[in-house]
Order: structure tokens, then C-alpha cells, then sequence
């Protein structure tokens, strides 16, 4: 094993120093019936070499959505994603390295985390960000116990554009801790929630882009959220759109949580991923995650640190205000060396393109025959199309060409004639027209 | 220090390259306008080369394992193959979307079953998810599927135990399913205290969460009585198994008692720690539990695999967006793969050696509050004796350590020992790292009587020196303005 | 300093995993005894963990472009594209073998093709080829081009002409091909003295090599007429492209006279400079030169590319085992098609900028030999008046340099400087960086009237003091003994 | 353009600093008319996704030896490369610096060079490597020329089983130094070798195994080399091979050279590859190319720098040893890195393995009607095979069955139904077997 430094010999010049004679005989605690006696449970151990065939053999099965023509999204985004951002986050330096526990020693690590919580201020406009969280459904999650902790209140409104995926974590978060969800259909009359937001309300949660893709009324819904004037309006945003799209401050959101995996991130099969929470000063104290701080060292010299520990788990155990420990660190380096290379022009070009081409593509798809957007309102980069046959048979007969259609909305318990379609700044004209003529031969359409 | 990237900012520098824009559409005919942002974003605008150069330089001021020796307990800073960081790296590994069909991710399905299922196997439990991105994010997984079970049978609970010894995140991981904590003692020995543990089980406790080996690196040998304790009220067992390492091929611990258990992929299983992360913290669980586990799960049939949503109804429901940290999962199949059943007894054997090697020769110079039991992958010293005759404290030991080179061991944890060094090795390490970090732990020892003020003062050849953690917390400063 | 790879070697460790040899054939069945090594070879045996730590602590010993300004003049020291090496790493580059099949390596070889084009067409000559690996061996190729004209021509000639502010690689290889070297001098203005070049031409003359703009950062504004007193005896204009950078976009330089040019990817294109190389040195010939460019060349027929051995009666040969660089050659492929016409002339202005603003900015603190001339992409200063007034050398200087961050220009050449101090910019450099690099030449040129000392016992702050290179070679020690 | 810094604003800030108007001002000594009027000469610049996308079209067309059956060789082989290395060549560190000129801040390249040097001496058992040359071919060619400088003789003599690639590079390398090349046939009577040393003999010249896979009788040849006392005995190993065949100086080789790529590079259709170059201390002074040596800093400090420079081109201008000044360094990194994690046992497995599959090859195919081995000698990993058919037909017909059949000898002027056939440790049993099964099912053979 090229991984375990230590040869037998060694092993055995240790036991000796150790006092035992053999390496068994350190394993007194452990009840005799509960040791394994025959080699244990997998197969054979691989070389290199081995597991390198095995693994291309595979892969080979997978179809790459980068490398065909795909209309994939739904919450992960194939954006592009410059070369430079790899090379940085596969620096041993970055990757082998924990959580900066030990300041002196992690300066490297501290100050890429309060650059990113700073760019995340400033597409939010929050006026702080936390270190990251697992994704963006957890975040959302965590943002909706944190507004019920800071009001005391117990119901959670929720849009019911919002991501079906996040709302089954939501689900699974907050039945825990006695927080009464309530769904409210906002798309076609904010009148519904009007009806639902009452003084026992801790916070709305409204996604803009919601999950069909379309913007949401932002100013009118903030309205209505803080007419109750101790709920909170938790926003969740694609952090690409914010780009061009409203910043939530100025919808006055108070939390703001998203999926980060479009800045600089691969879609990996939906992980790892990280979601981003961002939020008022007055809020801090209540945020859960890792926060970074400026501060100076005996020299009077700037640097960073893990601050705001009080919070976390490993200082006020049960009393803390999440369990999150580990996040998913080097996804917000990769995103924090992704904005730094875009930049404010490149960024905004890429939620340019994104929407340009989505909107492209959209006329073109309303103009053949039996396609028609599912809806009228305005939207980003993705949008729903009402499919004349069912949206998976579509999926399968355009998988055969290279095309990967987008999502059925089927499996989210919708019409099983939903299509959701992203665009990314990827996608070239010739891409887009393929996919139109493509549409356009399906049989029976 | 390093400028922050804003500092390098210079108006129109470009570190990007785009398409030109193909298509005609122009942004004003998307949407209205009012849904246009109104300041534009302020962000750095810098070029590839200073991005480059500002990266390295920030990377250049950590430590991490491949510069140097990672004691860090029970975080299990073990060398991470190359070889994993080269595949995974493979567009069809990362180039996946969660929402393709499964048929054109056959060889991404077989790579997440097959780890379902030797996980499932090393660990001696009926099937895993491999949902949860963290440990914490198991536990609490782990947690509901235990209040899901008691649901089920209508069991009217509501506590949770553990020890004293529990990582922070255990009681902050019942505190989110709704249940509350009831903290027991531990013995003289560091093990659970049985007698307290009898007081504290009542008609009440849903369950019992250790991690084993414990948090001091001790193997609970009373697990086979604390087990009947806790079923006897129809409790469940939770194991921890971010100290997993020790055990691998040697105890299955599903065969000691345990109901379920989450696994540390960023610890045992060699996925590089990331800074922080991103991990994963699968959960395996006794047959029983498993219609309980998140959905969806890989399964195989006629040859295919596909993500079975069969238990969508008794199912806990989804803790992640999709299905957990892939590329994380993928990096553990490999290496479980490399190591094979000989590799991985191998592993926790040379862990076990290494830890038990440190804690010998460093036994006579700092105190070793349970010196008495061979310890598992890891021990917990203290620096008590150090405070105690020269005033020099634990975090002055942990912060001269970086001096000399070395990350510093775990500090302040777990609670039961004052002055706490958590020091875990890892089977990576050489003997020669061993010896290099006991002589300096030594060194550390004599500088203590001979040269408190040193100690109190390091680190002195760090990239900065002592920093100021309270004035972060006084004066917050959180974000950049310019 | 760090210990060598050897002084890590521990018996029996192991850095690398083999599959089982899974043939029944023995060794000893494979061939006699006797042919058996005797003795064992003693390498190290350390794990992957030893060598990547030990590599990593080697290379933070290293300045390096992403590190900080690299003003080595004549080496173009530019900003290396991240994408070239995430693409090139690709298995369907790396992994060709240059003796497969034409129609197995289509995208292979329709790459070369493009590149031959491309350098042809930025460069004014009929064709290239892409075989030399450095640039010493283009200079060797293309001399070799220029006897074969000679000897086609039964012209009996055996002399190369050259300016003395040629690089060593010039007359070394000038050499290698078996002519004799005239060194001719340059004039006031740092160009070609015409008229001892006049003097020195005659029937023996093969030809003239000239860098242009030349080792002083000057463009050679007589060319045409150099050209016209070499063609007149029939000699042949050779053109060291090492400065190629400059003209990008602005000159052809197989339209200004000369025949025969090499470039030097590694330096005008963007591939890295790998710590001593592997380069890339094509060489671009007019068209009747072309029959003795070695052989194979890149052509395609009927949609298809192949390996052309047409030439091989008249061509000089072959100069490496197969086609040169190839993953060299296909980052500056990619390189090129990045920048693209635009970019191209781009590259050029910006560095001619970036040279000037620096030569303006230095030349009231140190001695500007040629400073009435505008330079183009590198100038060379001298540390003449430090050295007359404080004793303080160039070589001082440039150690100095590396305290502060900053990479020391190429010193002592071009030869007829004294205390030369060859300063190459580069496009990929911003003003602030210039700036700072002015900031600190400033600085020096005080320290060296106000603490010269210092500037005797620098560097102060490297990795290593100032190194003793008499003693290397005094008690020449080349290989570790253990 | 991300690869230039400099903003319009500050392109114009600076030439008002430097005094000029306008950029073409600084051109004033380039004539007019040289000067390139119109945007020249490319197609229009393509951005990195672009690019990338153009790329990866393109290699599509190529087959990768390293994911097919392949047995090519013939000086280039696929030998089984670790993970781990190209994540060290892959370091900026590494890979964007330049020659180490400046010791106090190039002390990682310089320590390299010096681990690199002290292994291919180990490997070779001579007394002092360089720094590395381009490849083996002129790596030979320099030997030649560093004997005849050191002799001062103008007579080479070249086994004719050398390499022919090599020896065409030989001779465009020797023929200006008016070094007559004089190739003998020794594979089949050494008293051909006999008859052409003499005293005027510089160097004798013999790979071995040589171009066809056969071990050459080394001994018997130094033998005869050095009855002549001046002539040099010049030897062309494969680097892979010395972990088990003779050390070079058990047969009193004088100066060992070879194409060091199969210590850790990839085929990379060719290139980059490096050669090494190893001699006896006395002939120090002669060598060509970098060399680095041990010697301590102002401090007294042990550290490294490059050593008799007083050799090369610039010092020593037209009387160097060689024009040699970039060479092929990262590839000898690799080499440094590769060694040290192969160590001896893992380098004596690769051959052993290589030879014991070639052995297991070769006779399976021997075993097949009407396929012959070449030749009788023993041999490494690497042979001849006499093909019923053309090489080049066979070669085609397994291309189909994704399998690199070897090299035709036809090429290189030999007999066009000679296949050669090399295997390394990287092939299984089922992959050998596969091969000697679709040779079975030629037609006509
Ligand atoms: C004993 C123990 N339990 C649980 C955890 C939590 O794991 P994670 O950080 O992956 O959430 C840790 C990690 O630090 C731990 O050491
Ligand atoms: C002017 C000049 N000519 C020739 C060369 C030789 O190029 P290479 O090092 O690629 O052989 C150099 C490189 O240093 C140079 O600066």
C-alpha cells in the first residue's frame, strides 16, 4: 500500500517501543466475538493501474451533458467555467488543508472565505455572508429555522413555485422543530398570500427565477411579507441572474439564500454543491455556518479569523443555531476565483447571453406547431414548455441525437407535459436551432 | 499579509474570454425593466495572471497535509491519492447532471451502488445512503430515521443520550430533529459511565449516540451492555463513525449493537478535506430501517441501474438537492477499491500502531489522563501539568507546534479533559514524521520550564503571528469595502 | 535546506502500486544470466505521501511567473495560458504514439498543419517546420538549411557573420554546422555597424545572423540594406526569432530580407518555459528553401493529413527521434487561435509599451546605454554608474532584486554592455507591477549610494543566502552519495 | 484579451508618460513599408470555450494508444505512469519558471537536477550526469561529437542495429564536423566490428537492446572497443531496462546515453521527450548541456547551483561543448519524480513484468502458423516479428479491432513483412491474448 508509510518493519520496532508484542494484543478493549476474523469484506485490493481501467471501462456508460447539446438545469447549471479555477482549487495547498481552526497557519484559506462572503454581499447586497452551506435546498432550509428562532414564530409561508427538491428538504428540516409550513400559489394571485401571512408568520420564502424559471413579483410580494412587520422575506436567487435581475436589497429581502454551483462549479451529478446565505447585520447572531472575520495579529498586522464562533456547534453544542460542521469549502474557493476572473463585465455578459439565447430559443420553440410556453410571464434563462406528447418521450427520442432535452416536470408530480428548459451562455445559435429543427421532427407532435 | 483581490482591482482589465453573443434577441426585450437591477455589481476586475498570482500567494500561507504533519484529532488527516484527484476530474464524472436519464449515467449509477454496497459490507449494516454531504448532516439523517422508526410504532420519546465526550454537533444534531439532549458522564476509564447510563434510560429515550472508538481514541468495551440497555426501552443505538478509521476490517460495528451509523468519506475514506470541506457522511442502517432512508436510492434490476424511489412513502425525505456529494463518493469508491480487504485492515492497523507509538513516548512529559488502555487511531493528552508549574497553556503548546512545521493537534476537545490535545496520526505517517513531532513536543516541553514567555509569544515564523480572535468578534469585519 | 529524496529512503516503502504479473512466464526463462545486472539499483523507497511533500517543499523554493514579476530579458517570460494545460493533458494528446497510423491521429496532425500555417503567415515565409525543440536547435537547423542552399549551389562558403551582441547559442551553433564565426561590432545606436559589415563580407560569406529587434531591444532599422549587401554575395539572412514578441502583427519579418527564421515558442507564444524547458524552435524558410526542411513535414491531400517525406532527397535530415515538441507545438496552436489577429498585434503593442514605460522610468537612475532609442519589447540598462561610484555590481543588483520579490533581469548580456542588465517586460504585465518594479530599482539605487553592504550581502531573504558558485565548482559535487 | 493586463486607459497613460503620442510613435525605426497595414493574419481571436470546443472536436479524430491494445514502441513507450506525477509537473513552480540562473531563488529546480543526476547515475553507474538533452537522438549525436573532441579523432563507428531514427539525427549532427560515420552490422559476427576499429576510431557506438528488441554482447564488444585505448565506448540503453540488465559499467561503458521518456512522460505523439547523457568523471569537462552541483550559500548552508558553466554556449560561445541552452527540464522532473516513487523495487518490477509479457507474447505468436520470430537473440521487452503478410496490412486490419499492432519496418528501408513488437508491464495476459487471437485471425497469413 503506497497510502500506509510504514513497513513491517517498522511496524514491528513500534510495537516493541510500544510494549506489545504483537498488534493484537492492542486490541484488548475490544471484545473477542466482535473481531473480524477473516479478511475483510471487499474484493481484492486494485493497483493503480487496475482501478484506472476499471474506471474508464465505466465511465465510458456516462454521456457527458458538457460535451452534447443539453437544456438540462432545474436548480445546476452547466455555465462556463474558465480553466484557471481548477488549477487553483487543485492545489494541495487548498485541497488537503481542513477547516481553518488554526489561524496562523490557514491565512491562505480565512482570506479566500471573507473574499467570497464579500462578493456575495455585493451581488445580495446583504451586508453579510456566511462561509458557505451544503446547497442551496439546506440553505433555505436553515435560513426558515433561523427567521423562526429570531421571531419566535412558528409558520413558514412558502411560494409554491419554489424548487420542489428544497421544499422536500424544508420538509424535512423543519417538522423537527414544530415550524408549520404553509404553500401558497403566488404565480397567479398574490392575493393567497395576503390570506396567509398573519403576525405568526416568521418568514415567506419566494424563488426568483422561481423553478419554472419566471420572475416573481419581488416589490409587491415584499409588500404584503413585511406589512406583518416581525416576518422575515427570505429570497432565493440564482446568483448568475443577480448579475442583471434586481438585487434583493432593494427588494429589502432580509435573508437571501441560493445554489453557488453556477459560479465555477462543475454539475458533477449534482454534487458538490454549496449553498449560499447572506443577511442583515441585526441577523448575525442567529446565522448558522462559519463566519470569517478581519482582525490583526500580535504585530498589529491585518488577518483573518474564524469569528462568531459562539454560534456553532462545537462551542454551544444543543444551544447552537445549526449542526453544520464541514461545508463545502472548496466550492466557494472555486466560485470566489470564478468571480474574480469574470468580473462585473463578464458576469454580467454571462447572465446576458444565458437570457438572450433562452429567450431566442423560446420564440423559436412557440412558433412551431403544438409547442407553447406553459406560461406568459417574463422569465430568465429557463422556461416551461407544454410538449404535445409527454416530456419524457421527447427526452428519450432526443437523447438519441445528442440532445438532452431538459426535465420532465412529471416526476415532480406535475403534467406529465412539462418540459423545463435551461440556457446557458454556452449554448451557440447553431445549438439552439438544432434543438428547434429537432423538436420540430418529433413524431406525433 | 497578501492585498485582498479588490485592492487589485484596475477599471476594463478582463480575466475571461466569451463567445460573442449569436443570437439577435437584445436583454431589453426579455423582461421588463423594473426587473433590472438598478447599481451595477461591484466586483474586482483583474486578469488571469493576477487572479493566478493572487490565489497561489493566499495558498502559499496554509498549512495541509502534503506540506506537513496533520494531527488534527478526529478530523483523520490522512494522505488523499492522487490518482482519485486525476479521474474524478473526468468530464463524464463531473460533466453529469443530476436530471439526465439514467440510462446515460450506467457507469455513474454502478460506481454510487456498488459503494452503497461495500460500506454496507466493512461496516456490517444492511444498505446506506449516500445522501448526506457531512457528518452532521448524517446525524441528523441518522435522527430522523430513528424518530421516523419510533413514529412508526407510535413510541412516545423524546431524549436523546449521550456522553460528555459527544462532539458538538451531536447535541446540536438532536437539538434540529426536535429531540433533546440528556448528557451522561464518563468513567474513570473514558468509557461510558454504565451505571449513569442506566439512570439516565427511561421509557423516554429514543436513543443512545456514541462515537466508538470514543472521542478520547478508546474502544467502548461495554458496547454489548450499553446496546442491551438502550433496546431493552426500545431505544436505538447511533454510532459517530467519524472515528471509524480504527475499525475498518477488524469490528463491523453493525454487528456490535448499533442501529445505525454515519461514515466520514473526508476522514476514513481519504476525500481530500477541501479546506473545510465539501465531505460526505453516508448513513448505514440494520434492515429494518432502511425503508426509512432518504430517498432516492441506486438500485439494479435486469442489469440496469436506477435511482429507486420505492420507499418514497415511509422514507425520511431528502436531506440534499440530488444525491449527495457525487464526486466526493466517486473519490472513496476509488480508494476502498485500491485498498481491498487487505489494504483496509492494513489501514486501521497502522493508524492503531502510530497513534499507540505517540502516546507512549510522549506519556512521561505530558499528561495522558488515560495512558492505561491502548488507545485506538487516536489519544488525548493534556497540557496540564505545562499549565500547572509555568502557566504556559494548551494553545500555546498547539500554537508553538506550528512553528516547528506542524499543524497542531485537536485543542480544547473533548470537554472531559482539561487542557485537551486530541492527536491523531493516521497510518500515512511515517515513523519518521512520528519522531520528528515527539522531539518537538519534547523540545516544547523543556521550552515550557526554560522559556514560558516563548511559548506565550509563538508563533514566531508563522505567515502572521498570534492573531487577535476577540477583537474579530468585537470590531466585526466581515466584508471588504472599497 | 531540504533533505534529498535519498536522505528520506526507508527500506521496503513504497510509492507505487503494479497489478500482479499475471503471464507464467519467468525472468529467468527470458534470457541468459549473464546479461542479469549485478548489483541492485539503489533508488529511494519512500511513499507518495514522502514524495509529493518533498516535491511541494522543493518547488517553494522556486520564483516562477505566477509567483511574480520575470523581467529576464530575451526570455519573454509571459503569462502561460491555464486552458493550454488543462488541453493538452488530454489522453487523445498525450496518449498518441508518434509511429500509429496517419488516419488514427487526423486531429493530431490537422493541428500541426494549422500551426505550420499559422507561423508561416504571422511571419512572412512559405512554410515551417515544426521539428526543433529549442531554439538552439532551430539555429542549428537553419544553418544546416543554409549550407544545403550552398551546396546545392556548389557555392563554396564557410563563414557566418554576426554581430557581437549575438546570443552564445549563435556562434555555438554556427559551429555545430562547421562554418567559422566573424564577429562584426555595433554601431553607436546599438545596430549593425554597416560598414564593418561591409568589410567583412565576401565570397566566404554564407550568410548573416542577426536577432531583430536585436539583443539591445532595438529594431535593426538598416535592415533592408543588411539584406541587400548578404544577397548580394549570395549569403543568406538568418533571423534568431527569439524577440519575435516584438513584431507580432506589425512586422513580417520574411517580408524585411530575411530567408531563414526560428521562433521560439516557449518565449513568443506562451508555453511554459517548464524550469529550463521543454521549448518548441520551428523554423520559417521562403519557398526555395523549403525542399531542405527536414523531413516529415505536415500536408494534407484530399481532405486527409499525412506525414510528407516528399523532400526527403534534398532535405538536411532529421533533428529529433520523431516531429519535435508535439504537445509543445500544441499550446502555441491553441495560443494562437485565442489570440487571433486582433489579439495578435496586441500581444506586440502592449509589450513594446510595457518595455518603454520602464526605459523611461529607470534611465535618470541608471546608465541607459541606448536610451535615444525607442526599444521595443526589452531594453538593456547597466549598473555602470553604481558600480563606478559605490562599488556596487550589477550582479548586487539583480540579487538584491530577489528580496524584494522580483525575479533579476538577464545580467552580463548582451556582452558589449557593460554591467548589462537586460529588462524584458512582457504584455502580460500591468503598470502596477511596473510600477512596483520601478519603486524598487529606485530603492536600490539609494540603498546603493547610502548602504552598499547591503547590496554586497544580498539576497537576505531567499530561501538561500547568496550562493557560492566557485566552490560548486572547485569541489565539484554532482550526485548524491548514500 | 485576459492574457494582456494593460487597460486602454492605461495603454495611454503610459505612452503620455514614456512622451509619446500614439503607440506607432515608439515604431519610428521599423521602415514604413515593413509595417503591416491591416490586421494580420489570422482568423478572428476565439475565446477559451471556443477554443475549447474547436479542440475537442478535433481530437476526436485521434485514436489514444493509451486507451487502445497497443504494442507500438520503437523508442517510445507506454509504460505506466503514476498519478502523482503530473501533479508535481503541473505546478506553477515547477512549470513557469526557467533555467535556474538565479540559484537563491531557483533552489527547487536546481535540487531536482541534482536528485535527477545522482539517479541516472545510480542507473547507469557512471560517476556524472548532465541536466538532461532534447531526446536520446541527440543525446547519441552529442556523445559522438564529445568523443571525437576528446579523442581528437574523426571516426565513428555505429552499430547498424542502432535506432535508424537515430541515426539519421547522428548524421545531420556529426556530418559538419567532418566525423566520418561508419556503420557496422554486429548482430551477426562481431569481426565485422573488429576490422573498422582503429586509431582513428573516436567512439564505438551500440544500442543494445537495440532497435529490434535484442540484447547485444556488450561485454564482447567493450572488449574490442577498447583495444583500441583512445576509442570511447558510446552505449544507448533503455533507461527501464538497467533495473535488471547490466549496469554500463559492468561493460566499461564510457559514456551512457538514452531516451529517458519511459521514465515517466507520456507518448505524447513524440514529444516532448528528454535525453540523458551519464559519463566518467574524467570526461567532464567534454559534456555537453547543464549541470548542477552541490555547494553551500553565504551562510554556509548546503544548496545547489548550475556548475561548470564555463562548457556552454554563453560563456564559451563558439568553442562550447555544445549550442544547447533550453533542453527538455520538466520532462527530466517527471523522471525525478517518477523514480523516486517507482524506487528500485517498483522499477525492477516494471521490467521484470515487460519482459516477462514480451517473452509470453513472442512465444505465443511464434507458436502460430506461419509467424516467426526475427531472430534467436535474447531479447527485453521489445522484438521482431516476420509477418506472413505485410506488416503494414496486418497493422491496418487490427486497427479495426482497436489494436496498435507494432511498428512495420518497411519505413525505415527494412523488409516490409517485419512487425516490430513491444509490451509493457501495462498490458494484462487478456490483452496479449488478444492480440495473438485477432493475428490468428488474419486472412492469407
Ligand atoms: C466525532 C465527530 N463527529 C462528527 C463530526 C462532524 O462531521 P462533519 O464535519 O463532516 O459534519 C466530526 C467532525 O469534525 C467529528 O469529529
Ligand atoms: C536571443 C536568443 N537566441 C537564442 C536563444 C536560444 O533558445 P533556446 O534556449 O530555446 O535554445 C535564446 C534563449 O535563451 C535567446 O535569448
Amino acid at each position: 500500500m503506497p497510502f500506509i508509510s510504514n513497513t513491517d518493519k517498522e511496524r514491528q520496532e513500534m510495537l516493541t517501543a510500544i510494549g506489545v508484542e504483537k498488534f493484537s494484543d492492542l486490541l484488548k478493549n475490544i471484545p473477542q466475538k466482535f473481531i473480524v476474523n477473516k479478511n475483510c469484506c471487499l474484493e481484492n485490493q486494485k493497483s493503480e493501474l487496475e482501478i484506472s481501467h476499471k474506471f474508464y471501462k465505466l465511465i465510458a456508460k456516462n454521456i457527458s451533458s458538457a460535451r452534447v447539446n443539453s437544456f438540462l438545469g432545474g436548480g445546476i447549471y452547466d455555465h462556463f467555467i474558465p480553466a484557471a479555477v481548477d488549477h487553483i482549487i487543485q492545489r494541495p495547498e487548498f485541497h488537503t488543508a481542513y477547516t481553518p481552526y488554526q489561524a496562523e497557519v490557514s491565512q491562505g484559506t480565512l482570506q479566500y472565505i471573507y473574499e467570497f462572503q464579500s462578493m456575495i454581499c455585493e451581488l445580495t447586497g446583504m451586508e453579510i455572508s456566511n462561509a458557505g452551506m451544503y446547497d442551496g435546498a439546506s440553505a433555505t432550509a436553515e435560513a426558515i429555522l433561523m427567521a423562526a428562532r429570531k421571531s419566535k414564530r412558528d409558520k413558514a409561508v412558502i411560494a409554491a413555485s419554489l424548487n420542489p427538491l428544497y421544499k422536500k428538504v424544508i420538509q424535512v428540516y423543519t417538522e423537527g422543530m414544530d415550524i408549520e409550513l404553509v404553500e401558497v400559489d403566488i404565480e397567479n394571485d398574490l392575493q393567497n398570500l395576503k390570506k396567509v401571512v398573519d403576525n405568526q408568520t416568521a418568514c415567506v420564502v419566494v424563488q426568483s427565477p422561481n423553478f419554472f424559471g419566471n420572475l416573481e413579483d419581488m416589490f409587491a410580494i415584499e409588500d404584503i411579507t413585511h406589512s406583518e412587520k416581525k416576518t422575515l422575506f427570505i429570497t432565493v436567487v440564482d446568483p448568475i441572474s443577480l448579475a442583471i435581475l434586481n438585487s434583493p436589497t432593494e427588494y429589502n429581502a432580509d435573508i437571501v439564500v441560493g445554489e453557488g454551483q453556477a459560479l465555477g462549479n462543475p454539475t458533477n451529478y449534482g454534487g458538490p454543491l454549496f449553498g449560499f446565505l447572506a443577511t442583515r447585520s441585526k441577523l448575525v447572531r442567529s446565522m448558522p455556518g462559519r463566519i470569517v472575520g478581519a482582525t490583526v495579529d500580535a504585530n498589529g498586522n491585518r488577518c483573518y479569523s474564524l469569528t462568531l464562533q459562539a454560534r456553532e456547534q462545537h462551542i454551544r453544542r444543543a444551544k447552537a443555531t445549526s449542526n453544520i460542521c464541514s461545508n463545502d469549502a472548496l466550492c466557494t474557493l472555486a466560485a470566489t476565483v470564478y468571480m474574480s476572473l469574470m468580473g462585473p463585465k463578464g458576469l454580467n455578459e454571462v447572465a446576458t447571453q444565458s437570457a438572450t439565447k433562452a429567450h431566442y430559443l423560446a420564440t423559436k420553440i412557440a412558433e412551431l406547431p403544438n409547442y407553447n410556453l406553459a406560461s406568459n410571464k417574463p422569465f430568465f434563462k429557463e422556461f416551461t414548455l407544454k410538449t404535445p406528447i409527454p416530456a419524457k418521450e421527447i427526452i428519450n427520442l432526443l437523447t438519441k441525437k445528442d440532445i438532452l432535452a431538459g426535465i420532465s416536470l412529471e416526476q415532480f408530480g406535475m403534467d406529465k407535459n412539462l418540459l423545463l428548459i435551461a440556457v446557458t451562455e454556452k449554448k451557440s445559435k447553431a445549438e439552439l436551432d438544432n434543438f428547434v429543427n429537432a423538436l420540430k421532427e418529433v413524431p406525433n407532435a | 499579509m497578501p492585498k485582498t483581490i479588490f485592492e487589485k482591482h484596475s477599471p476594463y482589465r478582463k480575466g475571461y474570454t466569451l463567445p460573442a453573443n449569436d443570437v439577435e434577441t437584445k436583454l431589453e426585450s426579455c423582461f421588463p425593466n423594473n426587473f433590472r437591477r438598478k447599481e451595477k455589481i461591484k466586483l474586482p476586475e483583474v486578469s488571469e495572471l493576477d487572479v493566478m498570482r493572487h490565489f497561489i500567494e493566499l495558498s502559499h500561507n496554509n498549512h495541509f497535509i502534503e506540506k506537513g504533519f496533520y494531527p488534527l484529532g478526529s478530523c483523520t488527516m490522512k494522505y488523499n491519492p492522487k490518482i482519485n484527484e486525476t479521474l474524478v476530474r473526468n468530464e463524464k464524472i463531473s460533466g453529469l447532471h443530476p436530471l439526465q436519464n439514467d440510462d446515460t449515467a450506467q457507469g455513474a449509477l454502478e460506481i454510487l451502488y456498488e459503494l452503497q454496497h461495500m460500506l454496507s459490507e466493512i461496516s456490517g449494516f444492511a444498505n446506506v445512503t449516500l445522501q448526506p454531504v457531512a457528518g452532521a448532516q448524517g446525524e441528523f439523517t441518522g435522527l430522523k430515521i430513528m424518530k421516523a422508526y419510533h413514529n412508526a410504532k407510535n413510541n412516545k420519546k423524546n431524549k436523546i443520550i449521550l456522553p460528555d465526550s459527544a462532539h458538538g454537533t451531536n447535541p446540536a444534531s438532536v437539538m434540529m430533529v426536535g429531540y433533546e439532549v440528556v448528557e451522561i458522564p464518563s468513567n474513570k476509564r473514558g468509557m461510558v459511565d454504565i451505571e449513569a447510563l442506566r439512570k439516565a434510560v427511561n421509557n423516554d429515550t429514543a436513543g443512545f449516540m456514541l462515537t466508538n472508538p470514543n472521542t478520547l481514541g478508546i474502544f467502548e468495551s461495554q458496547i454489548e451492555e450499553i446496546s442491551k440497555i438502550i433496546h431493552d426501552v426500545d431505544g436505538l443505538m447511533y454510532l459517530d463513525g467519524a472515528n471509524f478509521n480504527a475499525l475498518l476490517g477488524i469490528v463491523k460495528p453493525g454487528k456490535t449493537g448499533f442501529d445505525i451509523m454515519h461514515y466520514n468519506l473526508h476522514k476514513t475514506f481519504a476525500t481530500p478535506h477541501g479546506g473545510g470541506g465539501p465531505g460526505s457522511g453516508p448513513i448505514g442502517v440494520r434492515k429494518d430501517l432502511i425503508k426509512f432512508l432518504p430517498v432516492p436510492m441506486v438500485n439494479k434490476k435486469n442489469g440496469k441501474y436506477y435511482w429507486d424511489y420505492t420507499n418514497q412513502e415511509t422514507s425520511i425525505g431528502r436531506v440534499h438537492s440530488f444525491y449527495g456529494n457525487f464526486a466526493v463518493n466517486v473519490r472513496a469508491y476509488l480508494y476502498l477499491k485500491m485498498l481491498g480487504s487487505q489494504g483496509l485492515k492494513r489501514v486501521a492497523e497502522n493508524a492503531i500502531i502510530n497513534a499507540n507509538y505517540l502516546m507512549k513516548k510522549l506519556q512521561d512529559h505530558f499528561l495522558v489522563p488515560f495512558k492505561n488502555e491502548y488507545c485506538m487511531h487516536e489519544f488525548v493528552a493534556s497540557g496540564k501539568w505545562q499549565k500547572d508549574k509555568t502557566g504556559v497553556k494548551t494553545l500555546d503548546i498547539a500554537k508553538r507546534l506550528l512553528d516547528k512545521g506542524f499543524h497542531a493537534p485537536t485543542i480544547y476537545f473533548p470537554l472531559i479533559v482539561s487542557e485537551a490535545m486530541m492527536i491523531e496520526p493516521t497510518e500515512t505517517e511515517s515513523k519518521e514524521t512520528l519522531d520528528e513531532f515527539i522531539q518537538a513536543m519534547l523540545d516544547i516541553a523543556a521550552e515550557a520550564e526554560n522559556s514560558p514567555e516563548t511559548l506565550k509569544a509563538a508563533p514566531l515564523n508563522t505567515p502572521v503571528r498570534r492573531v487577535d480572535d476577540t477583537r474579530a468578534v468585537r470590531e466585526l469585519d466581515v466584508k471588504f469595502e472599497w
